[in-house]
């Protein structure tokens, strides 16, 4: 397991997050290439299911990042999402899930700074929690 | 612009656009130029705090992001131009001279921060940690010059303890001529100290001295308030000098509330400065032949607050007076409004249709995949291996034809991509190269031309989130790369072609409140040929402009009022409904059906958009034993009796003024933003009257902003006496044996002194009017205190979430009346901007509902900020959710919260999102 | 108890001959000891059946959904607090209701008590204010009350009906000073391999016949999402990773909804404690959000709206 | 047909001589019930048991099992080709199964195993599984097997059938099988006179503790559709609340679902339980539900187990009065006192 | 025995789009095991379960008869997964095919009978087998008077378009094509709903069947027709479409009454059916 890299699956809202994303290769500041990042118009689309899929497919950690609060591009999407979140990894948390795999942030489209630091961050945390071993859907346990 | 020739409705201007020397068609934002470019000097955006080389993007959120060179710097070597391979250096770049033919111009050239180099006993041009506000907020800038971390210029270490120090070059005829308040700086002051004390690691000390603390916006004083739960001090004092103490601190010598000077150290010292009209801008001023104030800002009136002394200039922002960034944004509107009101007959003329492509009906073909791999010159090629991530993808499921490119988005590659989509049949896209937020609409116009549904495609971010971030993993950069397009192919092969739905607009407007506002908004889209119904819950129009006296400028208030409404009541265009109130709404943008009660029988009347403007009202108040005594009144009564002349008045020898009156208290804490300047304005009326009279004026902050200060200046001048008195200890009010006697305490003096005066003058807050009702009607939403709250505070302070929806007047917030005409007109531009057309176009990537798995629960009806879900009312589906898409603007917030899952979001649809978590 | 009983069956008479209501919802004599069947009064002959004692445990709310009829209902301070879910989620109108409060003070846990009777079979079970009385062959039992009930019934907070239009009994002291949340705590203490354990144990017998989820009144989706196939991204098997989705996002989805009515855990046929899960969402929604379910009919769930000042010490 | 006595000292000896042999199963104390499980040592087994939990028909039809698997890989030459997943058919004893349980597989049977189409797992699982069971001496209240075409002391589903006397067990073999299992067995007595004695008697107490509490006979030979029509169903199904436990819980019910699993390149085809009380069984990919309603599914699982089944083989009810509806049932609904409304109720015109 | 449950494994021989809105698509399927297309030995009216791995099964009336040789063909409505993943595939994919499954039409009943088959929509598939079937040289004569009504709601949701104009250019059978409605100038055949259609063309009931399958819409109003033109319940047949699993009447899904629709249906006289409780 020496080698071993942790992946992970990153929710980033169009608007702040991936801008960010984007301007820190602008910017070219490195970080692991740890994560994948999937693109979506507001923290408020993401479903919880996308997040318990995430960890069913084997995701060793998961990173959603939205706008701060106030400046949604869709008002206040993030507002709604920061209730859902704050309740999702609470209760992942509860049932096993080890807080160093979730991870939630705010990041603007201009904090490309924030961004490849969080990154890292994430990557780190993920990393010191070692391979994911729950929730991952395999071949079904049956007869 | 060189010179403007010509006159309204038919001006030439001569432009000059500087060189470049980088071609931005060509250029593709890679920055390898600035990489290798051997020269630097200081950011200008940064405001000195860094350095930048000769090529260079001023700053990160420029459209186009595309490179320049400065020729200031330049040593033209030739490296940049070696290193670039979309051959987009050009060194013998010229000027362009361009004659452009207008009918109106729109001056929004803004203004210059004040430079306090001269204010030598804040020594900011001797000591690196006094900066201005402006360096301040680069340095908290997440793009800023310390990538957002705080930190002082002179050691780079955190600051524990900062100073504001307002009014640096404003209100202020001794270090330069700004007699003016810039209207801004106390609250970005206390922005900047909470946000500063949330990016420090440290729990930073924040101090703000100020003469006034003036948070008259919207939410402002909520602000203010919660600044000071937080920990800002707040000091009422002008500081005296700042010198160099230590390593880099500095000390602050000031006068507390008491007189007594104080010494105190910081670690950094912030200098608010303020707006003043710089030498370009006179020079502007001078070559268009515009007139400017004695304030050097372009002169306007009250009642036309965006026209320039030339007709067919328009003027708006910081450029018209100092102001803030929601009043700029109105006077942008409002300014449009004026031009469009003058060029409304030629509408259209030079427009151009844009030819809308055919496109292949691909229902039903199985998917095929066309995949485009970018170098990006050596962007991504250098660091990813490119053939491996291609042939990768040639492995792919529906994958039918792949190709690797130098550039992708050069203009042959998109010729070429078109040709191939055709040829091969291909039905879906996917482009791995850089990011889709600045080149998704470039190959989407290739898929268009390629006669494919733009929405077949999908990119996969190579670029910013591979090669550029991971250029020293090169195998990893792959691999990422490889799973990026695998993800990007697992989610276009379920897109479906999306229809930009069409909706027709009826061309009509309804406004809801005949007061100044409303009667503004609708003369301005009467004007422009729209008609319009103007729905006045009373008797007659005009409102609370009926009630007042002058602008503190001293314009006759209610004469224009009076114009104006006989104007509305003989507009063609104008349909008037007095003693009416709307019954019910139906329908969305383009589409509203109202039924007006008025009286008789409701009438039905069909608009393709609202504006509410139904005003506000003045507070009547229960203390300072109001209604008790004649001699105790509000500014409205006052105003009443100075228009008509009241002869009395020249019997006050005493007057008082009590501020604040419902304002700026726990149960109503917004300041009503013009009370102030309402006071000063009548306190000099009385001193006008009767020059001998003692007028007093208690108030809590002096508010008097933007060039209203030089009233308050002109009344100090005069005499008027002004005492501050605090929440804690409020004047006092008694009637003693039929006289009224006032009780406030001095704070100079440090006693409570007694008046006994011929008249009080209670400055009561402004409320809104009742919005209940509208709110349900137009599904848009109300604050705690009644007023409408608009789309975003800044950025579209007149529109709704709801669309079609807009806002002016007091209905908004507590505001003057030149603040009034703007932001009227200001609605009626963003209200012009659907009415001008047929028809509007709704985006494809909307949400919709499979009725068939809702539970009707209403959790989408609830949260959506748009209110585009809503319970079907009949048939078969009765009580379950639709999705209108007209209204929906695709956040995925109430498909994400549908527990039954039965809403999706095209384009965004959970089956293409678990696709594509599926193949990470 | 009797006088419930009587004074339910006074005012379903009165409403059905008055046609006040179309129907009553309520509850009939079980045929079996520590149970009672949900019954549907249509006529005032049918109201003789209605009975009420501690074996009502099942949630009335369940009933109402998609009813057009005007109901009389039955209703405890679980089921009325499920009832106010269902008006605010529009799952019936109020005005299409008449609640009967019954104020109630814990039903039965019939698997407890028959743990306690080993086997040996009631022929009468007597239910007196604080003890049960049991008798058969060998058997001759007196339980305390408070000592048999339903868990979430012991640590009840609402035993009053929080909206009703008849009382059926007099309002009850409303215990204070119950922990509500000692179970949730010693989970929360536990370390991420023992929570995982722990939960895996507590699921390691579910059979998915989902008799939690269509016993939860607050479960009315037309479409699970276990059931959903656009995709299909959760497995029906008893894989326990698939198993674990289904509890996990069930309770989920009962996010600042759940009134723990005890529901699920009456009817799980393998007696899976599945509060276990949705408790610590109640816990959390209070904490976080001081929020309580089926409190306030003009209040929509917690997940349904926010506030500026949510905590998001969680988010970087 | 051969017969041995094992004294109840001897018995733990006589479950570890079965188990040397190969997998031993039967009911184990878990917690609050009885469930039957592997048997780990021979003190795990307690016969001291009235009923499991839940019905023990997934010895045969597991809850969830893989049918087929098969790749997905692109460059496979066997690819999107189904095989069987491999299973374990050694032999396997169930212990101290209930007659009723026993005499519901040979329900069953006519389901899985016919003429022209038989379930492969259920056929090599069915002939490959000894049910050693114990009669029952003393019914539950919610039994009622004796009106339901067996009884207490019923063998006809079983291989060897025990019953308790007390001090022991007298063991009697019902098929070869059966009889191969007991002849197996070592060290052990004939049966003693007395014994055989007593197990009559015990017989007989437990019968007559039930009665015949049902009489099944007017419905079979009421019309289907005048059943099918019969306001009962009003009545009966208002209390459901569809929530499957009854289906679950029963031993006669099998319907089951088919689906397919896919983890990257590999799928397995799965079969699982499901029930007619869900409403999307009979969901069809048109839109149309032909039991859309609470009262068609509760209305359907009644008239399949005491109608439609016997009607159509002509063998009794698919019910063996085991119970465990009764007490499963979280809404209290009595297959008694519907099959009794069934029997009695009919208002439609003859 | 052979697992009921595993499936033949077949190629995709062609795939052909039938209809304008392209949510009808005919699979051609070859058998990989040639032993497999001899132990696939079907009548007209039977179905199978197309099988494909990692999506799962559905039931389909089988289009081709078993007069044609080599391969077998099903017309697939695209609705839900299989057939959504289906209409995605391509020629030389293997999927499965398990079958044939169910009863048929009683084709030694209806010999030397007068048949009138009527068909709507896409409910077409296995009408179009006993047409094919009955028409083969050998079996012609076996039959009386074939009519045909069959309709569509306009004509680019017609099925087997090429098929249909060769036998109206026969005379041994009588074709009634007719649409609900069309703009197109040139539609030379009925405009009209399938009731209205079969009451003008008023086949004649003597020495008849019926089959009859399509929308439930189009079957209600038709059957009063049919009673009207004096065919008694025993002699309309129709096929019932039920959501299925197995397919060999064991899931119990398609139960009804003492029928599994799977097993013993799906084609039934009306005269059956109407022993039968109506939950289909």
């Amino acid at each position: 397991m020496s080698n071993w890299e942790p992946k992970i699956i990153a929710f980033l809202c169009n608007w702040c997050s991936y801008g960010a994303a984007d301007l820190a290769g602008v910017s070219r500041m490195q970080y692991p290439p740890n994560f994948r990042v999937i693109r979506v118009p507001c923290t408020g689309r993401i479903n919880p299911k996308f997040i318990l899929s995430a960890l069913r497919h084997g995701a060793d950690g998961v990173w959603v990042s939205g706008c701060h609060p106030g400046d949604c591009h869709y008002i206040e999407g993030n507002l709604y999402a920061r209730r859902k979140f704050a309740l999702l990894k609470n209760l992942l948390e509860h049932t096993g899930i080890e807080p160093k795999r979730l991870h939630f942030s705010w990041i603007s489209s201009a904090e490309a700074t924030k961004f490849a630091d969080v990154a890292r961050e994430v990557i780190r945390t993920v990393k010191e929690a070692g391979p994911a071993r729950h929730f991952i859907k395999k071949q079904a346990e049956v007869a | 612009m060189d010179s403007l020739e010509g006159e309204a409705g038919n001006f030439t201007a001569k432009l000059k656009s500087e060189p470049r020397f980088i071609d931005p068609l060509r250029c593709t934002g890679c920055g390898d130029c600035a990489k290798v470019c051997p020269v630097t000097c200081v950011s200008e955006h940064n405001c000195g705090l860094d350095r930048r080389a000769a090529t260079y993007i001023r700053y990160a959120q420029a459209v186009p992001l595309v490179f320049a060179i400065d020729p200031e710097i330049c040593i033209g070597c030739g490296l940049c131009e070696k290193v670039c391979l979309a051959e987009a250096v050009k060194y013998d770049d010229q000027p362009r001279y361009t004659d452009l033919k207008v009918g109106s111009v729109i001056l929004a050239t803004g203004n210059e921060v004040f430079n306090p180099s001269d204010f030598d006993t804040y020594n900011y041009a001797r000591l690196p940690n006094v900066i201005t506000s402006m360096e301040f907020e680069r340095i908290l800038s997440a793009s800023g010059p310390y990538r957002g971390h705080l930190m002082r210029p002179y050691d780079r270490e955190e600051p524990k303890k900062v100073a504001w120090l307002q009014c640096v070059g404003s209100r202020d005829t001794h270090h330069c001529d700004n007699p003016y308040c810039s209207g801004v700086c106390c609250m970005y002051a206390i922005k900047e100290a909470v946000i500063a004390k949330e990016h420090s690691h440290s729990g930073m000390e924040a101090a703000i001295f100020y003469m006034d603390m003036r948070t008259h916006g919207k939410d402002f004083e909520a602000y203010y308030d919660k600044a000071k739960e937080e920990g800002v001090r707040f000091v009422r004092s002008r500081v005296h000098s700042v010198e160099s103490v230590g390593d880099g601190d500095l000390e602050i010598t000031y006068a507390d509330e008491n007189g007594q000077m104080q010494q105190e150290i910081f670690n950094l010292v912030i200098l608010s400065v303020g707006f003043q009209v710089g030498q370009e801008g006179m020079e502007l001023a001078k070559m268009l032949g515009v007139d400017l104030n004695e304030n050097r800002f372009v002169k306007t009136d009250s009642f036309t607050p965006v026209a320039t002394s030339r007709e067919g200039i328009y003027v708006c922002g910081a450029f018209q007076g100092p102001k803030d960034i929601p009043q700029s944004v109105m006077e942008a509107s409002a300014a449009a409004s004026a031009s469009s009101l003058l060029l409304s007959d030629v509408r259209w003329t030079e427009a151009k249709v844009k030819e809308k492509p055919t496109e292949r009906n691909i229902i039903g073909e199985r998917p095929r995949i066309g995949v485009f791999v970018c170098q990006c010159g050596i962007n991504i090629g250098g660091v990813v291996n490119i053939p491996e991530v291609r042939e990768y993808a040639r492995t792919l499921p529906y994958v039918v034809y792949v190709e690797d490119n130098l550039y992708t988005c050069s203009q042959d590659t998109q010729v070429k991509m078109a040709q191939v989509i055709k040829e091969q049949g291909i039905n879906r896209v996917v482009v791995a190269a850089c990011t889709p937020r600045t080149h998704e609409p470039l190959f989407q116009e290739t898929m268009s031309s390629a006669e494919l549904n733009k929405y077949l495609f999908e990119m996969a971010n190579i670029r910013n989130q591979d090669s550029w971030v991971h250029s020293g993993d090169p195998t990893q950069a792959t691999e990422k790369a490889k799973d990026l397009v695998r993800m990007a192919i697992s989610k276009v092969a379920l897109l479906e072609p999306l229809k930009e739905s069409e909706l027709g607009v009826t061309r009509k407007a309804m406004v809801v409140g005949g007061g100044v506002a409303g009667m503004v908004a609708a003369k301005d889209l009467a004007d422009q040929g729209y008609p319009v119904f103007l729905v006045e819950k009373s008797s007659r129009l005009g409102g609370q402009a009926r009630k007042l006296f002058q602008t503190w400028r001293g314009e006759n208030i209610p004469a224009y009022a009076e114009s104006l409404a006989k104007e509305i009541e003989s507009h063609p265009n104008v349909k008037l409904f007095l003693n009416s109130e709307l019954k019910h709404v139906d329908g969305f943008v383009g589409n509203f059906k109202s039924t007006i009660q008025n009286g008789g029988e409701p009438e039905l009347v069909e608009h393709g958009i609202t504006i509410i403007a139904t005003g506000g009202k003045e507070f009547l108040p229960e203390e300072y034993s109001y209604k008790k005594h004649p001699r105790i009144v509000t500014h409205q009564e006052l105003d009443q009796r100075f228009a008509e002349k009241d002869p009395s008045l020249k019997g006050i020898n005493n007057a008082v003024f009590i501020q604040c009156v419902g304002s700026r208290e726990p149960d109503r804490p917004y300041c009503s933003r013009v009370c102030c300047t309402h006071s000063v304005e009548s306190a000099l009326e009385l001193k006008k009257i009767n020059p001998e009279s003692d007028v007093y004026v208690l108030y809590r902050d002096m508010r008097t902003y933007g060039e209203r200060e030089l009233i308050y200046q002109e009344a100090r001048r005069k005499g008027v006496i002004f005492i501050r008195y605090s929440l804690a200890n409020k004047p006092q009010v008694e009637l003693l044996d039929g006289k009224v006697q006032v009780t406030v305490f001095d704070p100079i003096l440090q006693r409570p002194i007694r008046m006994q005066p011929d008249l009080v003058t209670l400055a009561t807050a402004i409320l809104p009017n009742e919005s209940d009702a509208l709110s349900q009607f137009f599904k848009v939403p109300v604050n705690a205190e009644g007023f409408f709250i608009e789309a975003h505070a800044k950025l579209r302070p007149v529109d709704f979430a709801t669309d079609g929806v807009f806002l002016c007047g007091l209905a908004h917030y507590p505001k003057a009346i030149d603040e009034s005409i703007a932001q009227a007109r200001a609605a009626a531009a963003r209200a012009a901007t659907l009415l001008a057309r047929d028809s509007i176009f709704f985006s494809g990537m909307v949400a919709f509902t499979r009725t068939m798995d809702c539970s009707s629960c209403g959790v989408c009806v609830s949260i959506c900020p748009y209110n585009a879900p809503r319970f079907i009312e009949t048939g078969r589906d009765a009580g379950k959710a639709e999705i209108n898409p007209a209204l929906c603007k695709g956040c995925g917030l109430c498909v994400a919260s549908c527990r039954s899952g039965a809403i999706g979001l095209r384009g965004f649809d959970d089956s293409q999102i678990f696709a594509m978590i599926d193949s990470v | 108890m009797q006088a419930y009983t009587e004074r339910i069956r006074e005012a379903a008479k009165r409403l059905l001959s008055d046609e006040k209501v179309d129907v009553v919802i309520g509850f009939r004599k079980g045929t079996i000891p520590f149970m009672n069947e949900p019954y549907l009064a249509k006529t005032p002959e049918q109201v003789d059946q209605l009975v009420w004692d501690g074996n009502c445990g099942v949630n009335l709310a369940n009933y109402l959904p998609r009813r057009t009829d005007r109901i009389a209902v039955v209703a405890k301070g679980c089921d009325s607090r499920n009832i106010v879910e269902h008006i605010v989620e529009n799952q019936i109108k109020r005005e299409q209701l008449h609640i009967l409060g019954a104020p109630c003070k814990g039903m039965m846990d019939k698997r407890r008590i028959n743990a306690e009777l080993k086997g040996r079979e009631p022929s009468s079970v007597e239910e007196t204010g604080s003890e049960i009385k049991i008798k058969g062959q060998d058997l001759d039992l007196t339980l305390s009350r408070s000592e048999f009930l339903q868990e979430n019934c012991a640590i009840c907070i609402h035993r009053n009906p929080v909206i009703y239009d008849d009382l059926v009994g007099d309002l009850v002291e409303e215990q204070k000073d119950v922990d509500r949340y000692a179970d949730v705590r010693k989970v929360e203490a536990m370390s991420s391999e023992d929570k995982w354990q722990y939960f895996d144990d507590l699921i390691s017998t579910c059979i998915r016949c989902y008799a939690c989820r269509n016993a939860c009144p607050a479960c009315y989706c037309p479409t699970c999402f276990v059931d959903e196939s656009r995709p299909q991204w959760v497995g029906k098997t008893i894989d326990p990773t698939d198993t674990r989705t289904f509890h996990f996002l069930r309770a989920y989805h009962l996010a600042g909804r759940c009134t723990d009515c005890g529901a699920c855990e009456r009817s799980c046929p393998v007696g899976i404690k599945v509060r276990q899960f949705t408790k610590k969402l109640e816990k959390d929604v209070k904490e976080l959000f001081d929020y309580e379910a089926g409190i306030n009919p003009d209040m929509r769930p917690a997940l349904d709206f926010h506030r500026p000042d949510d905590p998001q010490g969680f988010i970087k | 047909m051969s017969e041995i006595y094992i004294s109840k000292e001897k018995f733990p000896e006589v479950v570890g001589q079965l188990m040397s042999h190969g997998r031993v199963y039967g009911p184990v104390f878990q917690g609050q019930y009885h469930e039957f499980a592997r048997l780990d040592k021979p003190e795990d087994i307690d016969l001291s048991f009235q009923n499991t939990r839940l019905s023990p028909k997934d010895f045969f039809h597991p809850h969830s099992e893989r049918m087929f698997t098969y790749s997905l890989a692109k460059d496979d030459p066997e690819r999107c080709i189904l095989k069987e997943a491999p299973k374990d058919y050694s032999t396997k004893v169930v212990l101290g199964i209930r007659p009723c349980d026993a005499k519901a597989f040979q329900l069953d049977d006519r389901n899985f195993d016919t003429e022209t189409i038989k379930d492969p797992w259920w056929v090599q699982r069915r002939k490959s599984t000894i049910l050693v069971g114990l009669a029952c001496n003393s019914p539950c209240s919610t039994c009622f097997c004796t009106s339901m075409d067996t009884g207490p002391f019923d063998a006809s589903g079983l291989d060897v059938l025990m019953v308790d006397v007390g001090d022991g067990y007298v063991a009697r073999s019902v098929t070869e099988k059966g009889r191969e299992c007991i002849s197996s067995i070592k060290g052990v007595q004939t049966v003693p006179a007395q014994a055989a004695e007593k197990e009559g008697q015990l017989k007989k107490t437990a019968e007559e503790s039930m009665g015949k509490v049902l009489d099944m006979k007017p419905i079979y030979e009421k019309k289907t559709l005048e059943l099918f029509h019969d306001p009962l169903w009003e009545e009966v199904h208002f209390s459901c609340i569809n929530c499957g436990t009854c289906t679950f819980a029963c031993p006669t019910c099998w319907c089951f679902d088919i689906q397919d699993e896919v983890q990257g390149d590999s799928g397995d085809r799965l079969r699982l339980w499901d029930s007619c009380m869900f409403p999307l069984f009979t969901f069809h990919g048109s839109g149309h539900n032909p039991r859309s309603q609470k009262i068609q599914r509760v209305r359907q699982r009644f008239m399949h187990k005491l109608k439609y089944y016997p009607e159509k083989y002509g063998n009794g009810p698919a019910c063996v009065g085991c119970g465990r509806c009764v007490k499963a049932c979280p809404v209290n609904i009595d297959i008694r006192h519907v099959a009794r409304l069934m029997s009695t109720s009919c208002s439609c015109p003859a | 025995m052979r697992n009921p449950y595993l499936p033949y494994p077949v190629r995709i021989e062609s795939i052909v789009t039938e209809t304008e809105d392209r949510n009808l698509k005919t699979f051609k399927f070859v058998f990989l095991n040639k032993e497999d297309e001899e132990a696939f030995e079907y009548i007209p009216g039977q179905f199978a379960e197309l099988s494909v791995p990692g999506q799962g099964e559905i039931p389909i009336g089988i289009a081709s008869s078993p007069t044609e040789k080599g391969f077998i063909k099903f017309t697939v409505n695209k609705v839900g997964r299989v057939s959504s993943y289906m209409h995605n595939m391509e020629e030389g994919d293997i999927m499965g095919v398990r079958g044939p499954m169910g009863n048929w039409y009683p084709w030694e009943t209806l010999e030397g009978k007068n048949i009138v088959i009527i068909g709507g929509g896409f409910a077409f598939t296995t009408l179009r087998s006993s047409i094919a079937y009955m028409l083969h040289p050998g079996n012609r004569s076996r039959f009386g008077k074939i009519d045909v009504v069959y309709g569509a709601r306009m004509p680019g949701l017609l099925l087997y378009k090429e098929e249909l104009a060769a036998w109206e250019q026969r005379d041994d059978i009588g074709m009634h094509i007719t649409v609900d409605s069309t703009d197109d100038p040139n539609w030379k055949y009925n405009v009209g709903f399938v009731p209205a259609v079969t009451k003008e063309k008023a086949p004649s009931a003597e020495n008849s069947y019926a089959i009859i399958c399509g929308p439930p819409i189009m079957i209600k109003f038709t059957l009063p027709v049919l009673t009207e033109l004096g065919f008694p319940p025993e002699r309309i047949i129709s096929s019932l479409e039920m959501r299925m699993k197995c397919g060999i009447g064991i899931c119990g899904r398609c139960n009804l009454g003492t029928e599994y629709v799977c097993k013993d249906g799906p084609v039934f006289t009306l005269e059956e059916l109407s022993q039968l409780p109506n939950e289909y």
